[in-house]
């Protein structure tokens, strides 16, 4: 029943199986249609539906972001493809200004159903301008939801979710996860689109994690279990709204919190985290709230500066024995 | 042109210029705050395009949108009431001046950062072409607006896909400040259009009969599947930019110029009500122009000149009315601000 | 010695003082020219000092940033005004992808004398899309810095050593601070541009706060001072840079810490104050560190939803009892 | 056309099919990765444009900017070490392919973000045209980038400022995978600058002499100060948009015409070396070409096939010895990184 897929293909068949499903689902981007897709996820669906349903943009960011919000004003249900975050800078009136305010500026008249997908990440030498990590730039914007999957079954969910929504929601794809492979299981049940799922029990430290670095993390783990220290690792899949309550139990058993991400660290996503948990579970805290993080500089192009930038199994391993010692 | 469909533009113009005028006064007084765009000079635009349009077009505006939303047929007390922030107006308070919507009417919104407007009427142009439909999207903005990378983008995209989008431009000549000479190295707005092949007019905005007729032309090529059209109306602006705007940047002489002779308001009722001109007026424009306004006149003896004092009455009534309907409105609460931001939610249940 | 001035006059008489000192320093944005900027920052210096100096754009804030960045790869030290911060989100790509990155990705070859002031916050019933607070937004930018003058005195400072730096400056300013009024003493020594300071003194919690918060914020210390709870209150004035020195000597002294921010809290600014003092000084805490933020919510335009919507002297004296309590 | 200018165009364009194919095989061995964006079929046009170009000009590109980098003068080693992320790479192996920057030479940078070269070129225009300087900016794009926003806000203020902006588009009629006339509603760009009152002009790409005489034209009344000129020239690249792209979205027809007609550098050999058209080329070219063919053939007498081949291998060489000096290069620290993260902070001390 279980395909072993890549994460690319489980986003695409969640496409296929939403184009199908209603025909108001349409997807707006560059090379989205006749290419199929930077990173495939668009591949052959061109061909199936027409170039109404997969729209080729010029390179308008700005614009076609845009345009994808007036036409959710109007009822469609477009999927904007960002082919990169990097490049969402340009579009971040479109997002923040508008898909997350119309909503509310209108009194709640008008619908939503708007989903930008777009790949952030460190990828593999594609220097500053293209390697950025901005899940918090958007993680604080009332009015918008955001989606981190980091395995193919989630992408697949949390896709589908994104579509069936009328709340404006960011699916946040990483370049490197798409020709990662996992287990789609078509037919389970979506848990909702933002609860966190724990995917390692441990009783030593909670490691909370989200897209990318949870394979580091649950790598870590593994290394961590040989010494000994048992941790439990928490993918977000959300980053807003963030699930609170399943953090805060791990804390409770616990007593210990690392957060490991991409981002560099000052201000960004893992302080909320670190701040939420100390809010909610001060007392029960046995140790400094750490944070695993990159570094703080844009990314170097150099190989071997760009995998020191960013955090490494070693860095995982390293602050939760610091911890646990 | 029907003589009804005149008087109708000829009153909304009246109530529009009342509407703006005691909005100022409401200002003054403390029941409306935050920024506020109003409309005189204007009047004549909004008029000539709206109401050449149908009920199933959509409207897309900018934060000077009052007028729009009156003449879409926004009750004036409803328009009023969001002025004041109340629960009754047509975004409950939580949008304002700037942020007029109405699903119901298809008025999809005034958007106060200015180039927005574009994408926003694109997309509703896409959904509507994408399903074959015979609506069309009307799409307002200002001459300082053009300049914004939106409009660009935007106009490639809809000329590209042939969207069926009329894109109207409120030339009032000035980016709050800045005249049009100094933010735009070509100042023919319409001839900004060439980029994109899209079929481009400048028309004169303080004449309401010459914008609805280039409308109805224009929404006629959108309606076939011709692609997007461009209307430049030239226009004026008699007061500053918002109520925070002395407007002193402006010649005086233009300002007075504007007023005195090209009032769209007053050139409606020239062109409505027997009477006007008086026959002092006539003889005192001078052979030239005696053609022109006695044709008029004898067009135009639609409306006597106690009808049209009655007409300036009924609308000083409804203004006071509408002013009348915001005062009593409630205040929304927290709740419904939150019930606004959620509204999309449904019945799912977050932590 | 000392003149009472508004903050725009302020940040007036520093244009004034640096267009006279330095030719190559040229103010660009939307009216700041012959109308003498919208909240009259630059008013008489278009007469003073001619079109190429002060240069009035059209509507595209994209491109008048970038083209900041180019004049100041020139060799120019351009200061952009952005009309307010709601319109920045139009000019993130000038601001992160190229001011903040271009004299890293040279190698280090170019200097960036760059500074971008705005104006941001909840003014006056200005509704969703002109109350926006987005300094969390750039603070997360390696290669940027930000300053955040409460004051006339700092506005003063802190605009002449941005224009002065060879770094990328944001320099945020507040809609409703131009029209407040404080002592500027121009021969007075500036501090580092980065140092916080500590308006009030106190012994049982320190309050952290920046821009028009530290008014209500000073306000509030107050009031708690006739409880017989004496907060000291620390001014950031940077945001990237924080002084995290200045504020951990504090909470040695008080062992409570409370921020408070004019944003909402969600991954806002104050998480990272939280975050980052928790790290630095976990075992000296006595009280679970709290945020007074803004509701998580876009600003009603409703005027008393509005100010419901932002903190109050109250919330802040209501935190700081409850956590001394 | 001098001989020598022609000779050092001819040896340009070899060196950089050379240097670019040789980047792609390093690719494939591993000494560099990324994003890889060749520029083979499209070298008429930066020899062109730069040899018209002073020392004193700037220049402003795109990722696509390797043989920018080379005709304006930056050591091939510097340039390939770059690419191999070298400390001695010309921004110390922190910028890469897509970020080459020569502060001496004024080459001011690489831009991934398509759209970025518009402002920074109006920009520097500007502190030109405020100093006075008879200095010209020189700003790439290709087709797919007018669409950005960014085209349109700078151009509008580079002519509204009369800034001393050159804009060179390469149209290779692709942005990616998507041609032309499906994202450009005006799919002949020089028809674009219409909307800002930029004279323009269409030339043909793969013919290095045309590109070099009309950007000398364009720089001429530049410099006089009547505000900035935009070039359009077609083009066409052989290869895929990056390495990572194979490029089966082109039909194989297109392709393989350009490559067997059009190339740039075989138009520029035939055109400047005696032999070149063969006797047997020229008979083939039938009647009406055959006038154009031998007259180049007259006028083209300036090398010999020896000496065409000597400068085969003379590039040959080079591009080697560049491989050599990058892979020689030692690996930039941590500490490099920081410091050019830091190089503008001079003696402060933050904490
Ligand atoms: C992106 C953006 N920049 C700046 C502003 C501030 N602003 C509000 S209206 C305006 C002038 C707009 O001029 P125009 O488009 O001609 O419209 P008008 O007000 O004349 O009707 C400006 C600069 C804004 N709202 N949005
Ligand atoms: C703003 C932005 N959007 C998308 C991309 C991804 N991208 C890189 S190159 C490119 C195509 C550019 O086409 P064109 O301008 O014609 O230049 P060419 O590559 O053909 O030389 C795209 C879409 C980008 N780098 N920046
Ligand atoms: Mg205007
Ligand atoms: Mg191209």
């Amino acid at each position: 029943m279980a395909d072993e897929v890549y994460y690319w293909q489980a986003l695409n068949r969640a496409l296929d199986m939403e184009l199908a499903a209603d025909d108001s689902v349409i997807v707006l981007g560059e090379d989205v249609g006749l290419y199929g897709g930077s990173y495939r996820v668009t591949e052959g669906l061109y061909a199936k539906y027409g170039e109404w349903r997969l729209r080729d943009t010029p390179i308008s960011e700005g614009s076609f972001t845009g345009l994808g919000v007036g036409a959710a004003l109007a009822g469609l249900r477009p999927v904007v493809e960002i082919m990169t975050i990097n490049f969402a800078l340009l579009a971040f009136d479109a997002i923040v200004n508008m898909a997350a305010k119309i909503p509310f500026m209108s009194g709640g008249q008008f619908p939503m159903p708007l989903a930008v997908r777009m790949p952030g990440g460190v990828a593999k030498q594609l220097a500053a301008q293209h390697s950025q990590r901005l899940e918090q730039m958007l993680m604080n914007v009332p009015g918008l939801r955001i989606a981190v999957p980091a395995t193919p079954q989630d992408a697949w969910w949390q896709l589908r979710q994104a579509i069936r929504s009328d709340e404006p929601i960011i699916l946040l794809e990483h370049e490197l996860l798409y020709f990662s492979k996992g287990k789609l299981e078509p037919q389970r049940e979506a848990p909702p689109m933002h609860r966190a799922r724990v995917h390692r029990k441990g009783a030593d430290l909670t490691i909370i994690t989200w897209s990318r670095m949870l394979d580091l993390s649950l790598r870590a783990a593994g290394k961590l279990a040989e010494k000994g220290i048992e941790a439990e690792v928490i993918d977000l899949r959300s980053l807003r709204p963030v699930d609170w309550q399943c953090c805060a139990a791990s804390l409770q058993k616990t007593h210990r919190l690392l957060v490991v991400e991409e981002d560099s660290r000052f201000a960004r996503a893992g302080a909320e985290i670190c701040a939420g948990l100390a809010e909610r579970c001060f007392y029960e805290l046995d140790a400094v709230p750490q944070r695993v993080a990159a570094q703080e500089i844009p990314i170097p192009f150099n190989a071997a500066l760009e995998a020191e930038a960013i955090p490494r199994v070693a860095d995982i391993v390293a602050a939760a024995e610091g911890m646990c010692g | 042109m029907e003589p009804d469909l005149m008087k109708t533009m000829l009153r909304d113009m009246l109530l529009a210029r009342a509407f703006e005028e005691r909005a100022a006064q409401e200002y003054a007084q403390g029941n409306i705050a935050g920024f506020l765009h109003l409309y005189p000079g204007e009047e004549a635009v909004a008029v000539g395009v709206l109401r050449a349009a149908e009920p199933a077009d959509y409207i897309v505006s900018t934060y000077r949108e009052h007028v729009h939303a009156l003449v879409r047929g926004i009750p004036p007390g409803v328009v009023m009431a969001e002025l004041f922030g109340r629960k009754d107006g047509c975004c409950g308070g939580m949008g304002g001046s700037m942020h007029l919507f109405d699903r119901e009417r298809r008025f999809m919104g005034g958007y106060a950062i200015v180039g927005e407007t574009f994408p926003v009427a694109a997309g509703i142009g896409y959904a509507v072409a994408m399903r074959g439909l015979p609506e069309a999207v009307i799409c307002f903005f200002g001459d300082g607006a053009v300049n914004q990378g939106t409009f660009h983008e935007s106009l490639n995209m809809a000329a590209l896909w042939k969207l069926p989008v009329l894109f109207v431009c409120e030339n009032n000549h000035y980016q709050i400040g800045t005249e049009i000479h100094r933010h735009s190295a070509v100042a023919e707005v319409h001839k900004r259009a060439c980029a994109y092949r899209i079929p481009a007019k400048r028309i004169d905005g303080m004449d309401v009969l010459a914008v609805h007729d280039a409308t109805i032309e224009a929404l006629e090529q959108i309606r076939v599947g011709n692609g997007p059209q461009l209307l430049e109306c030239e226009t004026y602006r008699f007061r500053g930019h918002s109520m925070a705007d002395p407007g002193s940047y402006r010649p005086r002489v233009e300002l007075q110029a504007f007023e005195s002779n090209e009032d769209p308001v007053k050139i409606a009722i020239a062109e409505t009500v027997a009477g006007y001109p008086s026959e002092e007026q006539i003889a005192a424009a001078g052979s030239g122009n005696i053609e022109r306004l006695s044709g008029e006149l004898q067009r135009s003896e639609l409306l006597t000149v106690a009808q049209l004092e009655a007409m300036k009455k009924e609308v000083a009534e409804v203004v006071e009315e509408a002013v009348r309907f915001a005062g009593n409105s409630p205040e929304p609460v927290m709740a419904d601000a939150r019930a606004a931001l959620d509204c999309n939610r449904h019945d799912e249940v977050l932590i």
